[in-house]
């Protein structure tokens, strides 16, 4: 069973946000709009953040990191949130009571919520992935409907899933090619030889997540600020 | 024909006999709150939770906070009933039915925050369907359903006779009174079995009691937060639960003593006894609030001490030095000395410390919030109308539940008060004997020793 | 939320019924026929495009189920992103289905600013009659076209129809145009293209004030080439220098961002050349061997001139350089090491529109350190953008009528007098319009650009604007500009229009990339450049005869054709068919791909672009054409060009008092830039520097939400406009972290919400560039012209800050 | 009062008995909800221990609880009558 992970070259990663945008154009997220906005409820699966400290200054982006004990599916009260066996923690958007629970949980800060009906149908949007209502927490899915898609044209084509073929949209953008995306269990994959890189390092590791999204940065002498 | 006996306690059947001006202009007073409320909730529902002040990082604010309030407040009742009923401390007689009706009405207001606070409030059904036994949260809705069913049975068995006396007595409600009474006449068998039962729950209604807040602290403490994650927060949240019912029941029993003028029933004794348990109370929470901020700051943890500086001297301080001075200082200055003016040094302190557990709870669950492990863009939560009226719609609907309470039912449990007179004098007497070395005779009374009334 | 009264007790009075109707609703959910075609799976295709949200010229793969768009990917064969974007390129999915574009054409009813609807044919014909009127009298030359498109065939099409009509008024008014550092490199290297710059081989980069990573002519081009900065085993760390006032992603990514004086480039760069001079760094062999004017020489006629060594070490001493540019003295001597030591280096001196006041001698200063340093004709540093193999058009046939227009000067006086040396002068137009100098315009075509917004000289155009009797505009916006013209012919949007891009400065090799609509046309909306080709034939005459195609693709087809018949390059395709014809070629064999030139076009549109990888102009011999063969501090050429204007126009000449003055003698032509005279505080103490982030598409973007809701990632802003003020600054002022603040320059004064950031210098307020409506730095940045190019000048505009 | 008991007694009696039934129905209705969890958990493969773990002590609560309140409630009623 592939263990799907992603690695992000904090060295490499020039802040621009197109990983963002992407994901935003691939997901369906809305964009709140100004007054929405200004109350500080922008919706971003992934979000880059920046590390300001004396010695410099480092972007970072962020995702769900997928975490392989995530403590936001202990707390869910009705099974909304799980971890799938592929290792992607999925989101039921039909079964969310919006307790937010999930979110208090998460040390990431990785789930947002619908506080007011955001998403219209409107023209230009995905059909892959659905809009979600008003009231549900959403999160990012590694664009999990990417990983069917692939996995249905393999089937078709009576072949295993080749590496590569299955990358969210935020790998796929990334200009300075920051992101690498593909299964960790695979001991060959580029993902597994970067995880292995000496700068590896992961964000919040003791608190035992076992986060799946691994940072490279050279100077990770700076631990958080 | 007045029975001489029910002639003396006639002050207590005033409240349900006649029904003054003062209980229709209170009754209009709390519509207009629960109106407030009812409108706040309906936007709500239309619009979703956007209309709230809550945002990215503060997913939860003041209804989170209304909920352990609420629950902390409903310590008031059975335990304290409970534990002075089993410690046989005869001054309990006039306050033990009060503090267990706060306890089951504001059991409903509590557990009715969490379903205001849920996004999809049309799929509450999902708990029952998908409920997953592995979140605190129905660990919290198993051990609430359990403290509301207990407290009820708790309320409800000390209260058969007196409802027996009403229906033969009194002209109003006869079929609600003989329905309630279940048959009671007062044989000996009857009060048997009643005393058996009510000695039962009396015991089994402390730990549940204790176990609710200790669930309702584990929702946070399960989290891996800074400054929610550690093992204090049981005990503490268990102290604050009954420092804030004490507080709370102080306040009621003052205003019900001035309405309905049950001075006679209520004396500062009362008050000043109440008031000796609330200055441990004061202290055994200071105590742990100071463990607890003092463990985090000599941990000197990056994110521990991120929310600590935000509570001490970032947004968060005059929340933090409010709840301190409501809750410690001001308290302590007025509960040391109780010897004059009791009632109204009791009262004063309660009222600041309902208001200051209220921000105690505030400050443990906003600030940590605020303050996400990744270096977000700070962010300040404010609340909106609608949260200001949800808030006053709930105090409205709890206010109203009791007056309706004290319209229909007796406040203070006459057969105990009869009991009292009649047993508990002689029955006190044998019993101090017992605790003094064995055949030593009662001696007169010395005169000069002046008890305190 | 307003609950009105009424609101409430019907709510109250429907949740009884709301239950049953709920009820009724899941039991009897009927499915109607026509949600079965609505489910039947969408036929879908991936069409390449190109992006056009800034001059990168990135590939895009825009994915349309029956014919709607429903999402944006690169083009992973394009060589210029490799598969990659810039988060600009997904505003395109709102910018394509913004519900505020126009439907259809819209004449001007009543006066400026109220339209109605008009159909397509009474537009054109009210076009051609008005055109046609003004030939007929003669005054062909009176019609002027505002062009934002300065590369491609949409070009190449408007200039032609300018010169076939008879006007010699195309003006190009776009600040991105690399036309402007082109003019520096001409005048010291003689080379006529833009230069390009090795960055993925380079060990240090030297950059003053370029947005590698945000800006400039290709962020995603850029990120690619230098995000392997970190450098791998085999290859060691390439070191970036990035020099500018406001400390951007560029700057976080550099090893050393280094703080300055907005506008004192040059005067840096002449600082690092005095350093590396003294200390013996510099290329000795190449400088000895390949440069003129380094040392003092002696002219035929006997007269002595100071070379440029003696000139920098004289007047460009290190303190001297430091107190004028804010840089502390090691930081110059450690730059000059690193430019010295890590070869290959490169320096980038392509800050965007302008460095500050003496704007061509700063850019030839920084040029001339690529000179010392010995980057020219070696890998890893300067390149020589290839020529596009494109078949060329015939020459435009010009009657009698075009020959009269086109003898009359220009419109905005380029090529003339004091901009002698410069091809369009757009700073220039707005008194010349309403002075009626040299000629009235009567009428005017907008193409491409809103200049009522984004133009620093906005009013002074809003008043010529009005002067123009009649003005067609292009826009598919009713923006600032298109709301004041008599006609708007809206434009398709670029992804559903035939677009092509010939991409200028790219890394040497040469690219055209091609675009096929993606999505059918939404609205009655029309491709302008078909509009140009249909009323040059109803225009008749030369014109029609200039431009004989009927749509554009049929320019693109003819044009493509030289490519076919190059005999190099080739279509772009999947990675290892790329590196197999890469060997292939690098032994000198190239097969070609395709027998007939449809197939090419055919294969052209289904990959989207082609790309020449190999005969990159890298020799010496093809990077210095001067006259003397060398690369010339003293520019030669300079001199040549001033001494022609001083022939026509006497000794005073215009050209002269630009670059200027007579006094300046020999620095005229040497990379010199005259050290200003430190200006005291006065009521503008504080300095305005305006920077462009990467989430901000050409025309600001006003209409993407995503773009506009997470505008930058070292301020917190959402939505909002706001200017950095460093912290001790705001602390003096008694500024705090978002608070609203009135910034004033002598023109004019906006309110923005103030943002701490300690990335600049304490005297410098930093300044996004804002598009679109609301307050913007257009409002504060004077219309202070480039004496010699004529194009505004950015940041020499001195602010003051108080709360608002 | 032991005669043929009025029609009010007779209501009275039969609500009496309603509020027990309620009562019954409640706390079983609160044993199956925990019933059903458990067997949720362990159909998913959840962690049940600690479904069971919570359980073992909160369906004896409820129950003992229900038993104390019928007895009286038996009591009540079943001892009027033999005074």
């Amino acid at each position: 069973m592939a263990l799907w992970g992603m690695v992000i070259d904090l060295d490499r990663c020039t802040g621009c946000q197109a990983c963002v945008m992407a994901c935003k154009a691939e997901n369906n997220v809305p964009a709140v709009g100004a007054k929405e906005a200004t109350r500080g409820r922008i919706i971003s699966w992934m979000q880059v953040l920046t590390e300001e400290s004396e010695e410099r200054t480092r972007f970072l982006p962020r995702p769900c990191l997928q975490c392989d004990d995530p403590p936001c599916i202990k707390v869910c009260p009705v099974y909304a949130t799980y971890r799938n066996p592929e290792g992607i923690v999925a989101q039921i958007y039909a079964r969310c009571i919006g307790c937010r629970f999930c979110m208090a949980a998460c040390p990431y800060t990785a789930k947002y919520f619908n506080w007011l009906r955001y998403q219209r149908e409107a023209p230009g949007q995905n059909p892959d992935v659905s809009v979600r209502p008003k009231g549900v927490v959403e999160k990012c899915t590694f664009c999990h409907h990417r990983l069917q898609k692939a996995r249905e044209r393999a089937r078709a084509e009576r072949r295993d899933l080749a590496p590569g073929e299955y990358v969210p949209a935020c790998a796929e953008t990334c200009p300075s090619r920051a992101i690498a995306f593909g299964d960790l269990s695979d001991h060959g994959s580029e993902v597994a030889r970067l995880a292995r890189s000496p700068r590896a390092f992961r964000l919040g590791e003791e608190l035992g997540t076992k986060p799946k999204v691994i940072y490279l940065s050279e100077t990770e002498a700076h631990r958080r600020a | 024909m007045p029975d001489p006996s029910l002639q003396r306690d006639a002050a207590l059947f005033a409240p349900i006999a006649q029904t003054g001006r003062g209980f229709y202009f209170t009754l209009v007073v709390l519509g207009i709150a629960i109106l407030w409320g009812a409108v706040a909730y309906w936007t709500q529902f239309e619009y979703g939770l956007g209309v709230t002040g809550l945002q990215q990082p503060v997913s939860w604010g003041f209804y989170v906070t209304n909920f352990v309030f609420f629950i902390g407040i409903s310590h008031a009742g059975t335990l304290i009933s409970a534990i002075l009923r089993l410690s046989k401390a005869e001054w309990r007689r006039p306050i033990t039915r009060m503090a267990e009706v706060i306890t089951v009405m504001v059991l409903f207001i509590g557990a009715g925050q969490i379903l205001v606070d849920l996004g999809r409030p049309d799929r509450m059904m999902n708990i029952i369907l998908y409920g997953r036994y592995q979140s605190p949260l129905l660990w919290d809705a198993t051990s609430i359903s359990a403290y509301l069913f207990a407290s009820t049975i708790y309320l409800y068995l000390p209260l058969i006779p007196d409802i027996a006396i009403l229906r033969d007595h009194l002209g109003k409600h006869r079929f609600l009174y003989a329905v309630l009474a279940m048959g009671w006449t007062g044989t000996p068998r009857q009060q048997k079995i009643l005393n058996r039962a009510i000695a039962i729950l009396a015991i089994m209604v402390i730990p549940i009691a204790v176990s609710v807040h200790t669930v309702v602290s584990f929702v946070f403490s399960m989290t891996i937060q800074p400054a929610w994650h550690s093992s204090i927060f049981g005990p503490y949240f268990v102290a604050g639960a009954i420092f804030s019912g004490i507080a709370a029941l102080i306040v009621a029993m003052a205003v019900i003593r001035r309405i309905h003028r049950l001075q006679a029933y209520l004396k500062p004794i009362h008050f000043r006894y109440l008031g000796y348990l609330l200055l441990v109370m004061t202290l055994l929470w200071f105590y742990l609030t100071f463990a607890e901020y003092l463990t985090g700051y000599y941990g000197n943890g990056p994110e521990e001490m991120k929310v600590f500086w935000s509570k001490f001297t970032g947004p968060f301080w005059p929340t933090f030095w409010g709840m301190v001075a409501l809750n410690f200082v001001i308290p302590m200055a007025l509960l040391v000395r109780l010897q004059h003016h009791a009632v109204g040094k009791t009262v004063a302190a309660s009222a600041c410390i309902v208001a200051g557990m209220w921000l105690e709870r505030f400050n443990i669950i906003v600030p940590t919030l605020s303050n996400p492990r990744l270096p977000f863009p700070e962010t300040m939560y404010w609340p909106t109308w609608v949260e200001w009226g949800e808030t006053a719609g709930s105090f409205g609907l709890f206010i109203l539940f009791y007056v309706l309470f004290v319209k229909f039912f007796p406040i203070i449990s006459i057969w105990e008060i009869r009991e009292g007179r009649e047993v508990g004098l002689k029955e006190v007497e044998e019993r101090l004997l017992t605790y003094l070395p064995d055949g030593t005779e009662p001696e007169p009374a010395r005169r000069h020793t002046k008890v305190p009334t | 939320m307003r609950v009105t009264r009424r609101g409430f007790i019907q709510a109250v009075g429907a949740t009884a019924g709301a239950a049953a109707l709920v009820r009724g609703r899941l039991t009897r959910a009927e499915v109607g026929v026509q949600d079965f075609e609505r489910w039947a799976t969408p036929e879908e295709t991936a069409v390449p495009s190109i992006c056009q949200q800034c001059p990168g010229g990135c590939g895009l793969i825009a994915r349309t189920l029956d014919g709607q768009l429903a999402g944006l990917s690169g083009n992973p064969f394009h060589p210029v992103n490799r598969g990659a974007l810039c988060p600009k390129a997904y505003g395109a999915l709102q910018l394509l289905y913004d519900p505020d574009r126009l439907k259809g054409p819209m004449v001007r009813a009543g006066d400026r600013g109220r339209f109605r609807s008009i159909g397509w044919d009474e537009a054109l014909r009210l076009v051609t009659e008005r055109l046609a009127e003004l030939r007929g009298k003669g005054l062909a030359h009176t019609v002027a076209v505002l062009g934002g498109q300065y590369r491609g065939y949409r070009d190449t099409l408007w200039r032609r129809f300018a010169e076939a009509y008879g006007t010699p008024n195309y003006v190009r008014a776009r600040c991105l145009a690399p036309e402007h550092p082109a003019l520096a490199h001409r005048l010291m290297q003689g080379v006529a293209s833009p230069l390009g710059y090795d960055l993925a081989e380079a060990r240090c980069i030297l950059s003053f004030g370029v947005g590698l990573l945000e800006a400039w002519l290709g962020p995603v081009h850029a990120a690619l080439a230098i995000a392997g900065l970190g450098g791998t085993r085999e290859r060691p760390r390439t070191h970036l220098i990035h020099i500018d006032p406001h400390r951007s992603n560029t700057g976080v990514k550099a090893d050393r961002w280094v703080p300055i004086v907005p506008g004192t480039d040059g005067i840096l760069a002449l600082g690092i050349a005095n350093a590396l001079i003294r200390e013996g760094l510099y290329d000795r062999e190449f400088v000895e061997q390949h440069t003129f004017g380094f040392d003092d020489w002696t002219d035929p006629r006997g007269q002595r001139h100071e070379g440029f060594r003696d000139l920098v070490l004289s007047e460009y001493g290190l303190l001297t350089v430091s107190t004028a540019t804010g840089v502390p003295v090691k930081t110059i001597l450690e730059i000059a090491r690193d430019l010295a030591t890590l070869k290959p280096a490169v320096v980038i001196g392509e800050r965007g529109p302008a460095y500050g006041p003496d704007d061509l001698h700063t850019r030839m200063a920084i040029h001339s350190l690529n000179a010392l340093v010995g980057s020219l004709g070696v890998r890893g540093g300067v390149l020589l953008q290839g020529e596009l193999p494109l078949s060329p058009f015939p020459p435009v046939h010009l009657d009698e009528a075009a020959k009269r227009g086109l003898g009359h000067p220009r419109i905005d006086g380029a090529g003339r007098g004091q901009y002698f040396l410069v091809s369009d002068a757009p700073q220039a137009l707005p008194e010349r319009i309403l002075g009626g100098k040299p000629y009235p315009v009567n009428a005017l075509f907008l193409f491409g650009t809103n200049l009522l917004a984004s133009h620093p000289a906005k009013e002074a155009f809003a008043q010529a604007f009005e002067q123009i009797p009649f003005i067609v505009s292009f826009s598919p916006f009713l923006d600032e500009s298109s709301s004041r013209a008599d006609l708007i012919l809206p434009d398709h949007a670029y992804l559903e229009r035939w677009q092509d891009d010939q991409v200028t400065h790219l890394a040497g090799f040469t690219c055209f990339s091609l675009a096929r609509p993606a999505a059918a046309p939404l609205h009655q909306t029309r491709d302008a450049a078909d509009l140009v080709l249909q009323l040059a034939k109803s225009l008749g005459g030369g014109v029609a005869r200039s431009l004989p195609w009927e749509t554009f693709e049929k320019v693109l087809h003819a044009g493509a054709r030289g490519l076919y018949d190059a005999g190099r390059g080739h279509v772009v395709s999947t990675a290892p068919e790329e590196s197999l014809r890469k060997v292939l070629e690098r032994q000198g064999y190239w097969a070609p791909e395709f027998e007939s030139y449809d197939e090419f076009w055919n294969a052209l549109g289904e990959r989207g672009a082609w790309w020449d990888p190999t005969g990159l102009p890298v020799s010496r011999k093809a990077l210095l054409r001067t006259a003397s063969g060398k690369f010339e501090f003293y520019s030669t050429a300079l001199r040549q060009r001033v001494e022609e204007a001083e022939k026509r126009e006497g000794a005073r000449a215009a050209l002269v008092g630009a670059l200027g003055g007579r006094d300046r003698g020999d620095q005229l032509y040497l990379p010199v830039v005259p050290v200003p005279a430190r200006a005291e505080a006065g009521a503008f103490p504080l300095r305005l520097n305006t920077y462009r982030l990467v989430t901000r598409p050409i025309g600001g973007g006003g209409n993407q939400p995503w773009l506009l809701e997470q505008p930058a990632v070292h301020v917190h802003a959402a939505w909002e406009r706001w200017a950095e003020v460093h912290p001790h600054t705001a602390t003096k002022l008694g500024i705090k972290d978002g608070d609203w603040i009135w910034v004033e320059s002598p023109k004019g004064r906006i309110r923005l919400r103030a943002k701490l950031f300690a990335g600049t210098l304490p005297e410098v307020i930093n300044i996004p560039l804002f598009g679109g409506g609301g307050p913007n730095q257009n409002d504060l940045i004077g219309n202070e012209p480039d004496a010699f190019r004529g194009f505004g000048l950015l940041n020499t505009t001195r602010v003051k800050v108080y709360r608002a | 009062m032991n005669g043929r008991p009025s029609p009010f007694d007779r209501a009275v009696r039969a609500c009496q008995w309603a509020i027990a039934g309620l009562t019954l129905v409640f706390i079983t209705a609160i044993v199956l909800w925990i019933v059903h969890l458990i067997r949720t958990a362990w159909r998913l493969g959840d962690v049940a221990s600690a479904s069971i773990g919570i359980s073992l002590v909160a369906i004896p609560l409820f129950l003992t609880l229900l038993g104390v309140g019928l007895s009286v409630f038996w009591g009540l009623l079943r001892g009027g009558d033999r005074r």
